[in-house]
């Protein structure tokens, strides 16, 4: 009954516009929509606004490519796998970078506030820190809060008081996340869009919905029929989603409840590679431009290296990839 | 008589089993966890599997109270979930800590001053250029400003104990109160939401911990072959050794039985 | 391991006090705690101040028998077999109850800001009605709002501007609720206290983390184990409940996905009955008062009326029993 | 030539089934939906079966896009959520509704006057001691606010078409800006979130419209077998009938069979 969403990769990926304010599915290094992000450096994209709870693997990537002018975010490294986010730190003091800081409270919130449609929510989390400095407002700093963007709030912060309970102490209001696009990795979509997540759903739903484009890359497309079976199970309705697109292992090197592990060596290397901006050259060069779709990646990966990541159906994780230092 | 809940001697553990027991005795039986990745992970499994075994463990990416078959590698992996209470994501794990559920929660840092401010955002030079840019806060300041209690993990260095850190990620015991920057005492910067901060700092070398009146860190044991003057010397600020009760306990041939063979056996965190 | 949390629906109505702010699972007439409402009432709870996104059946036996004296809703009726709450208007009329109207988004916004621990949420649902209309502040009318209970918030709502994209038009803050005790019916709660709900879930979630105090009422005990298999199935972690119960039914005369249907015939009876107050007591009597005991009640209903409720195990409702007019 | 296509004649049909066939023509197809119990289901549900098969409809318990194999009697029913896309609950729906999500609501009411205000909350009397107390808002005022456009669902009585109501439950499209209390137009009171507001009242006599300009209500068309005349003597203010267009389309034979055959064979809303 519904409209055609599916795409190809490539013509997902077309979808995004230079410029535009990106969100995630995921968390670190865990479903995040890796098939997209590399054609996103294959085709360029400029001047991208990325606003994420977290950052990770995926945004190193479209850092170090030049896709990615502002980072709003609470963090950005590799979790075990690299401590820090090596591309962001260079080119924050390159000062191709823009990075404003805020914390994962305040980052869930501002998701929360985009999803549920109002332009702020309040919350207690992070008072005394820098984060709330005022000469520490990146966005104000590089005068992008002038109301030109419409996305862009134009303080990045207010101060409040409870007037309701009579509590002291300041409420904090962060403004909504209010993103073009948000580029989502699960693990089944139904054809018509409907959205189903297995095992943790980070901050899934509130990306999705604080988005004005959605578009899913899953493990697998199904039936509709079945994915309705239970709705219970399922996240987001179709009627939220643009655009889905099947690319199995689309979230390698990270990882995928039920599906993968994620592939800490893989990350790793990347991590000791990219370090410096010649490095992360030749590692775009010979990962993401040489290789001309995702199939080839995995080709290259090669199917031993996947295998051992596949998750056991028990567990839902791999047992077999040796992990450790 | 030494027997399997005997201490072990230097030499027997190592450094990051020690820190993983010392971290594993600041929690009390019933009580709800939120932890990070790595030494926190080993800490809460431990005491579960020993002295708190109705503890809970809150995971940032969505998971509560979950009895990993295998370690975690991170808060977002698979293995948290398994045979958990819940699995949600962020906003109900965040929206629980806000509502005031957790009792204790442990975080790790870059530097710390004596009052317990953070930093794990920038070190050096300018906040816009600096020398060092760091992961950025995490969750680390949200579960430290509203859990009852916080410990910190580190490296003792110091480079990295600070008379004051270059930048607040997460809140210690004074504070600046923004958007003016007057430097208030924590309680007075929460208000009626005030829980409780940071009651320990559990590092490569001692345990320090907080004075309630001046919110000042001080010395509180040191680890087994580590001296008072050691600490000192790792410290880059004036540290109050007068309480030092001595040697932090070191971990029960039990306790490393269980790190060693049950809870890290692929030694993702203990190493090989 | 955890501590045992079992108890009667005796032991578990003798956890609530009079005076105590209460809230309930379920929406109008499905899911409520009924087991638990009966024996409220057996046990003369007083001066009850209910607070709930919608009222329903359940808060019309309350109110017909006297324990409440406040009812913060959007909503009281029976849906399809009573169109009013004709108890509550009758003691509203009389004075001995007052009536606090929000909107159902101000109700779920004032829930979902008692979940999350912030005083109160943005919204801007319901602009331009008498709701907001200063005049119609029922608390505040009674002079409840002096800051005596700290469960009662100091106003009925606050109204802001947006700072932070420029938007105009007011925006309403609602303030939290903040129940002593949610007492909840679901279809299964594991040994610790594990919730699962099956089906819609309502505003459980939110009702359940805004209280101090959690009861939680099931179709049935399970192994914490086996409800551990699925977490993302399970909607409340252990450790928030205090106190569980076994209760087959405990949701009659409303309905219970998968389990039961409402009974429809009983709620319409109770409403032609209880208009007035001989009516409810007469009721009240012969249903409640007399009646030692939910089993009692159970058997009073009669196995064949039971029998023809229960759901049909694909659709999880009855198709069975005669529904229309 | 007659055939399943046609209109029926007066006295084939049912009012309720002319109600729902009216309300089903306001769906465009592709649409989202949110609609409450009893007619709106009817209406819905038979423009999904013939002009409007890709509308959605959110359901204010919690299901989105359910696909009913029997009809359901409320929305918190176990019958909404069959072959969902998601069933979930109020957060959810109501944060979408927030959000922009949907184009059309089906609403009823007790009382409504000129400029499509209207009352379910106390009829009669003073707030505080009301004659006939109703039911109270439910999500009527929040629908009412957040779709794009909205249809009333009512019984046509001169006393529940008045100059001004009791108690304004949902917005219509001149209302009071509070705390202060004067009147605005609807786009004032809603600035920059206005999305639109009430398109049509559906009655058990005609239907009406609102004036672009005004906000005023008018008559649309009157259903067969009613004369203007007559709504105009079941409406208690002066109500501009010069735009009528005529007669309310009747249901076709199709429709009909689908109302009573496929939709509602319980009779659970058409009757027996």
């Amino acid at each position: 009954m519904a409209k055609n969403k599916r795409k190809s990769i490539k013509e997902a990926v077309q979808l995004i516009n230079d410029g535009d304010m990106i969100t995630f599915s995921g968390f670190t290094i865990w479903r995040r929509p890796m098939a997209i992000v590399y054609e996103m450096v294959r085709q360029r994209k400029k001047n991208l606004h990325l606003i994420e709870v977290n950052s990770g693997t995926h945004g190193e990537i479209l850092i170090g490519a030049g896709c990615v002018k502002v980072l709003e975010t609470c963090w950005i490294g590799h979790e075990l796998y690299g401590k820090v986010g090596a591309n962001a730190a260079r080119k924050l003091k390159s000062g191709e970078l823009i990075v404003e800081d805020y914390s994962h409270v305040h980052m869930i919130m501002r998701f929360a506030a985009g999803a549920m449609g109002v332009p702020y929510l309040p919350t207690r989390a992070s008072l005394g820190t820098d984060i709330l400095n005022p000469e520490y407002d990146a966005l104000g700093k590089h005068g992008l809060r002038d109301g030109s963007n419409p996305r862009i709030p134009r303080r990045k912060f207010e101060f409040l008081t409870d007037p309701f309970f009579g509590e002291q102490g300041d409420i904090i209001h962060v403004p909504a996340a209010r993103p073009n696009v948000c580029i989502a990795h699960v693990q089944q979509v139904g054809e018509e869009g409907t959205v189903r997540v297995y095992g943790q759903r980070y901050s899934d739903a509130e990306a999705i919905k604080a988005a004005d484009k959605v578009i899913v890359v899953a493990e697998e497309i199904v039936p509709e029929e079945v994915i309705r079976q239970d709705p219970t199970a399922n996240l987001i309705p179709h009627y939220l989603v643009d655009a889905i697109v099947e690319q199995p292992w689309g979230a390698h090197p990270t990882g995928c409840f039920g599906y993968y592990e994620v592939d800490g060596k893989f990350i790793r290397d990347f991590y000791s590679k990219t370090k410096t901006q010649e490095g992360f050259d030749a590692w775009a060069e010979e990962w993401i431009l040489k290789v001309n779709s995702f199939d080839e990646y995995l080709y290259k990966i090669g199917f031993r290296r996947l295998d051992l990541l596949r998750a056991n159906s028990s567990y839902k994780y791999s047992t077999r990839v040796k992990r450790g230092a | 008589m030494r027997n399997n809940h005997s201490p072990a001697q230097p030499g027997e553990y190592k450094l990051i089993e020690l820190l993983a027991v010392a971290s594993a005795r600041e929690i009390q039986d019933g009580e709800v966890v939120f932890a990070g990745t790595g030494l926190p992970m080993l800490a809460v499994t431990l005491a579960q599997k020993t002295s708190a075994p109705r503890a809970s463990i809150i995971y940032e990416a969505g998971s509560m109270d979950g009895r990993p078959a295998h370690l975690p590698s991170s808060v977002g992996d698979a293995r948290c979930e398994y045979r958990a209470s819940v699995s949600s994501g962020l906003l109900d794990v965040f929206g629980q800590l806000q509502r005031g559920v957790v009792d204790l929660a442990f975080l790790g840092g870059a530097e710390i001053d004596k009052y317990g401010n953070v930093n794990t955002t920038v070190i050096g030079g300018d906040y816009y250029n600096p020398a060092v840019r760091l992961t950025g806060s995490g969750g680390n300041p949200d579960i430290n400003s509203l859990a009852k209690r916080t410990v910190f993990i580190m490296v003792q260095e110091k480079r990295r104990f600070k008379e004051q850190v270059d930048y607040v990620t997460s809140p210690g015991w004074r504070v600046k109160k923004w958007p003016g920057g007057e430097w208030v005492t924590r309680q007075e910067a929460f208000g009626s939401v005030f829980r409780g901060g940071p009651v320990a700092v559990i590092t490569s070398m001692a345990v320090f911990r907080f004075d309630e009146e001046t919110g000042e860190m001080y010395l509180d044991t040191v680890h087994p072959g580590v001296t008072v003057e050691d600490v000192k010397n790792n410290v880059g600020f004036d540290l109050d050794v007068s309480r030092c009760r001595g040697e932090t306990s070191p971990p029960t041939y039990h306790e490393l039985y269980l790190l060693r063979n049950v809870i890290d056996p692929e030694g993702l965190f203990l190493g090989s």
